[in-house]
């Protein structure tokens, strides 16, 4: 892992050279040269934790390929694809987005929260987050069952194939996302974060962002576009 | 820039990544279960193929062929050799009966097993079975 | 060598290197039948070469693995074994059951085995690479259960490190995966199945923590580079290799009457499957560029570095190559997976045994590191392993890309036999480097025995890793 | 962390945009334009959320870079094959 130089913002001549020991200097605790004390987290930091960060880009990239093949084999049979896509419920799908659109407002909200030592409204952005992703759990296998009782099934054809497959792998990852929120619940009730350790929180937070990118992605490609 | 990498972060990813993706192969794996009695032609599983299966295990000719492109790349695919011989299970028999004990000089050697007939049966059943299967109509063609 | 108990390692070491030359050997002898077809048939026919190769192949990395963490465990946990003489006991009894199996393929024919091992109680012979007779797999899970105890209670006792626990997660895997060989239904599409659960969870998924956990011990040793860092880095590498392996087995489900849905998994999460393996490369020399020390010991490192590089050709490379369903359709089968396999199975798991050998066996001979002049021998013995492992890769391939061109994606295809009269100049030159491989291996044992003025004084300028 | 304020226009500007690219379902043959337009919005909505919700806005321009530009490629994947007549 290239050890970054941490060089102060106020860099007067003599850039500090820290290079990053190996257990994590948490960037946020105030850095004491002797000319003057930085502000807390300087500019420049990535939220969260970096092996989130590669787990996001893992998944990002396996979604990345699920997306592309769905596009290429739609545009092979466009008909069979039209036809599925005339099944689904675009209300459901717009539904489950803007639910998705709301909880990660709400994580993001519970993130500034506990930054700004309010741990209360946290908690209650974190369970309206949770619930938001909970609507999205129930209406997404009332839509699965509409289908299933239909006889769509995944091995019916290539559109279903790719329909059960795409949606499934990402409502996985929901309810991955959902107990990771629920962990951080718990935790920021018993106040393990605060302003200077907030990088779990944010680890889970960004994770939960990137699930719902990832749906805005799926929604137009499996929804809307045909 | 700089970047906190914690070794917590790090394995919670690995037991979480993991038994995530366990839990989807598991899912899976249950569904193919469900979805296989079309697809694997169990209704010609008779006794005799099964017994066919055996002899094919116990002979060990996937030390040399490949069954489904599964096995030893020094003799032919053994999947669609059913097709291949004219749909036709005497040829197959025959074939077996008949290789030479101690081989063709200089070319690649079947043994001779010096089956029964009763067993060349059996190894006959086995393989029209297999051939039978829906393997999303793999070999390419028929030459395997 | 800090426990005395670490020289259990000895042993499974000499046994690993003695199985690996007899493996090359009946590699030779199939390299030379695929030129003459009936050179030694009918008393050595091709299968039982192949069961042979490929047995010897799997335990002498057994052993190797074995070796590795009785030398890697104490010093892990910071304790003594928790019984070296069980540890001499299953060896005598693994190498004894190998080697009766071994004599058994050559001895007798295949059926006649199956017959006298009473094979017909409970049929699991005939698969490959999991040719053992039941009894034989039996003595397996025996050795395998003692085996994990004995390393278990040692753990138990000591320090518990990430790399002893990623070792052991992979052991336990490896011990309770080979469990499905026992598994043979009649209904040949779900016996297919799970022979994949044995053999791909192996060498894609449990074998990848063993490697990743053998060579982050390796590394800590001779870079002096933090634990804490390689240990996330560990971690990482783990955690992709089973996040795509898993998964990934979807890539052998796509032509075995599995439903179609696997050929969108399978490649999709074969593609990533690279990706452990390239980290494991930039993991090594990332290391070693920022070593804190210069340990005498180069050999180990030229393995260390070696091993990502040849793992990640040969099964992320070579891998990619074939590992797409509208690909693998045409190369299934073919010279292709042959090519794919010697080159992943030397890069990945035969060169992180002996790196790990490379590394502890001076420590246990009682010197730091060996000779100038015998460590030289043993990276002439690297590379000459090396490069002709590379030559029998890219042979296999041309070999590989002729066949399916000429048997099937061609519009008029030949039959088997004749595409193979076609590409056998491909299999003369595959042998002729699987001769320099021989010879290779014979350099790196030889490099064992050379005299010269050994280190013994460890040079560690900054302070020993911890 | 943006303010509260921004966070909350941020979201309900995402709210209506999903509405508007929802509308586009029910037409019955979408020209490319219109594919065009409903994936810009997709687009627009996953910066906001790159920037503001998981504050890359300041992050290390490697990362800000790698994140913001997924849905843009992604999305020019999807156009071409819609481009591309592959039957």
């Amino acid at each position: 892992m290239s050890q970054q130089l941490l060089s102060s913002s106020t860099s007067d001549g003599n850039s500090i050279d820290i290079a990053a020991q190996d257990d994590e200097v948490t960037e946020a605790a105030p850095i004491n040269t002797e000319s003057n004390t930085i502000a807390y987290a300087p500019k420049g930091r990535l939220p969260g934790d970096l092996a989130m960060w590669f787990f996001i880009l893992a998944e990002l990239t396996a979604f990345a390929l699920l997306f592309s093949i769905y596009a290429v084999v739609r545009a092979k049979n466009p008909e069979m694809f039209a036809e599925g896509q005339a099944g689904l419920d675009i209300r459901a799908g717009l539904a489950n987005t803007l639910a998705l659109l709301s909880s990660s407002f709400f994580v993001a909200c519970a993130v500034a929260s506990v930054e700004a030592g309010r741990k209360g409204r946290a908690c209650i952005e974190l369970i309206a987050a949770i619930s938001m992703g909970a609507f999205y759990v129930v209406v997404k296998l009332t839509e699965y069952s509409h289908s299933i009782s239909l006889g769509y099934d995944i091995t019916t054809n290539a559109f279903y194939q790719f329909y059960y497959l795409l949606t499934a792998f990402h409502f996985l990852h929901v309810v991955l996302g959902m107990l990771i929120l629920i962990y951080i619940t718990l935790r920021v009730h018993k106040g393990a974060y605060s302003d200077g350790n907030i990088q779990g929180m944010e680890s889970g937070a960004c994770y939960w962002h990137m699930v719902d990118l990832l749906w805005l992605v799926l929604f137009p490609l499996v929804y809307v576009l045909h | 820039m700089s970047e906190t990498f914690t070794k917590t972060m790090a394995r919670n990813i690995f037991f979480g990544g993991s038994l995530f993706f366990i839990l989807v192969l598991l899912g899976l794996t249950f569904h193919t279960t469900k979805a296989l009695p079309e697809r694997d032609n169990r209704q010609n599983l008779t006794d005799q193929v099964a017994q066919g299966k055996l002899l094919w295990e116990e002979n060990n000719c996937l030390g040399c062929h490949t069954l489904m492109g599964e096995g030893a790349y020094f003799a032919p695919e053994l999947a669609n050799v059913y097709d291949r011989f004219g749909k036709n299970t005497a040829a197959i028999k025959a074939f077996i009966k008949s290789r030479p004990a101690n081989g063709i000089p200089g070319r690649r050697s079947m043994p001779q097993f010096n089956f029964s007939d009763e067993e060349l049966d059996a190894l006959a059943e086995f393989l029209k079975y297999v051939s039978e299967i829906n393997d999303a109509d793999w070999p390419p063609n028929i030459q395997g | 060598m800090k426990f005395q108990s670490q020289s259990v390692a000895m042993p499974y070491f000499i046994a690993a290197i003695g199985l690996f030359v007899g493996q090359i050997l009946f590699g030779l002898i199939m390299g030379l039948q695929y030129v003459m077809g009936d050179f030694l048939f009918p008393e050595i026919p091709f299968n039982v070469a192949r069961m042979v190769h490929t047995n010897l192949l799997i335990v002498w990395v057994l052993f190797g693995f074995m070796g590795a963490s009785y030398y890697l465990i104490p010093e892990e946990s910071q304790t003594e074994l928790f019984s070296p003489k069980l540890a001499i006991a299953m060896f005598w009894i693994f190498l004894v059951a190998g080697a009766l199996t071994i004599v058994g393929y050559l001895a007798v024919p295949y059926a006649t085995l199956a017959e006298l091992t009473g094979n017909k109680l409970l049929p699991t012979m005939g698969r490959e690479f999991l040719e053992q007779p039941t009894i034989t797999k039996i003595g397996i899970v025996i050795v395998a259960l003692a085996f994990i105890f004995n390393v278990g209670m040692t753990v138990l006792k000591g320090r518990k490190t990430a790399i002893s626990m990623v070792l052991m997660i992979g052991l336990v895997g490896l011990a309770v995966l080979f469990l499905f060989s026992f598994y043979n239904p009649h209904n040949i599409v779900l016996d297919k199945m799970f022979w994949w659960w044995v053999v791909h969870l192996w060498v894609e998924g449990v074998w990848e923590l063993i490697l990743g956990a053998i060579l982050a011990f390796v590394l800590i040793k001779i870079t002096g580079v933090d634990r804490e860092v390689i240990e996330k880095w560990l971690y990482m590498i783990v955690a992709m290799a089973l996040i795509t392996g898993i998964l990934g087995m979807g890539h052998h489900y796509f032509w075995i009457g599995t439903p179609e849905y696997w050929q969108l998994i399978g490649s999709v999460f074969s593609a990533l499957e690279p990706i452990p393996f390239f980290m494991m490369t930039l993991f090594a020399f990332n290391m070693i560029n920022q070593r804190r020390r210069e340990h005498p010991n180069k050999a180990a490192a030229l393995w260390a570095m070696g091993c990502g590089v040849m793992a990640f050709l040969g099964a992320g490379v070579w891998g990619f190559l074939h590992t797409l369903s509208p690909v693998n359709y045409y190369t299934h089968g073919s010279q292709v997976t042959a090519a794919h396999g010697h080159m992943a199975f030397y890069g990945a798991y035969a060169m992180v045994v002996m790196c790990m050998i490379s590394y502890s066996m001076p420590l246990m001979r009682g010197r730091i590191a060996n000779s100038r002049q015998a460590q030289v021998v043993e990276m002439w013995g690297f590379w000459l392993m090396t490069v002709s492992m590379v030559f029998i890769t890219l042979f296999l391939t041309g070999a590989g890309i002729l066949q399916v061109w000429l048997q099937r994606f061609s519009d008029a295809p030949q039959s088997f036999m004749a595409v193979q009269d076609q590409i056998a100049i491909f299999y003369w030159l595959r042998e002729l480097a699987g001769v320099f491989f021989l010879i290779g291996l014979g350099v790196y044992i030889w490099s064992f025995f050379v005299e010269g003025e050994e280190v013994t004084v460890d040079n560690t300028a900054a302070p020993a890793a911890a | 962390m943006p303010t509260y304020r921004l966070s909350t226009i941020l979201w309900l500007v995402m709210l209506a945009l999903t509405c508007i690219a929802a509308y586009f379902a029910e037409q019955p043959q979408l020209s490319l334009t219109l594919i065009g337009v409903v994936l810009f919005i997709t687009v627009i909505k996953a910066a906001m959320i790159v920037d503001y919700f998981m504050c890359l806005r300041d992050a290390p321009l490697f990362w800000r870079g790698l994140l913001m530009a997924y849905v843009p490629l992604v999305s020019l994947i999807i156009t071409a094959t819609y481009a591309i007549d592959f039957s």
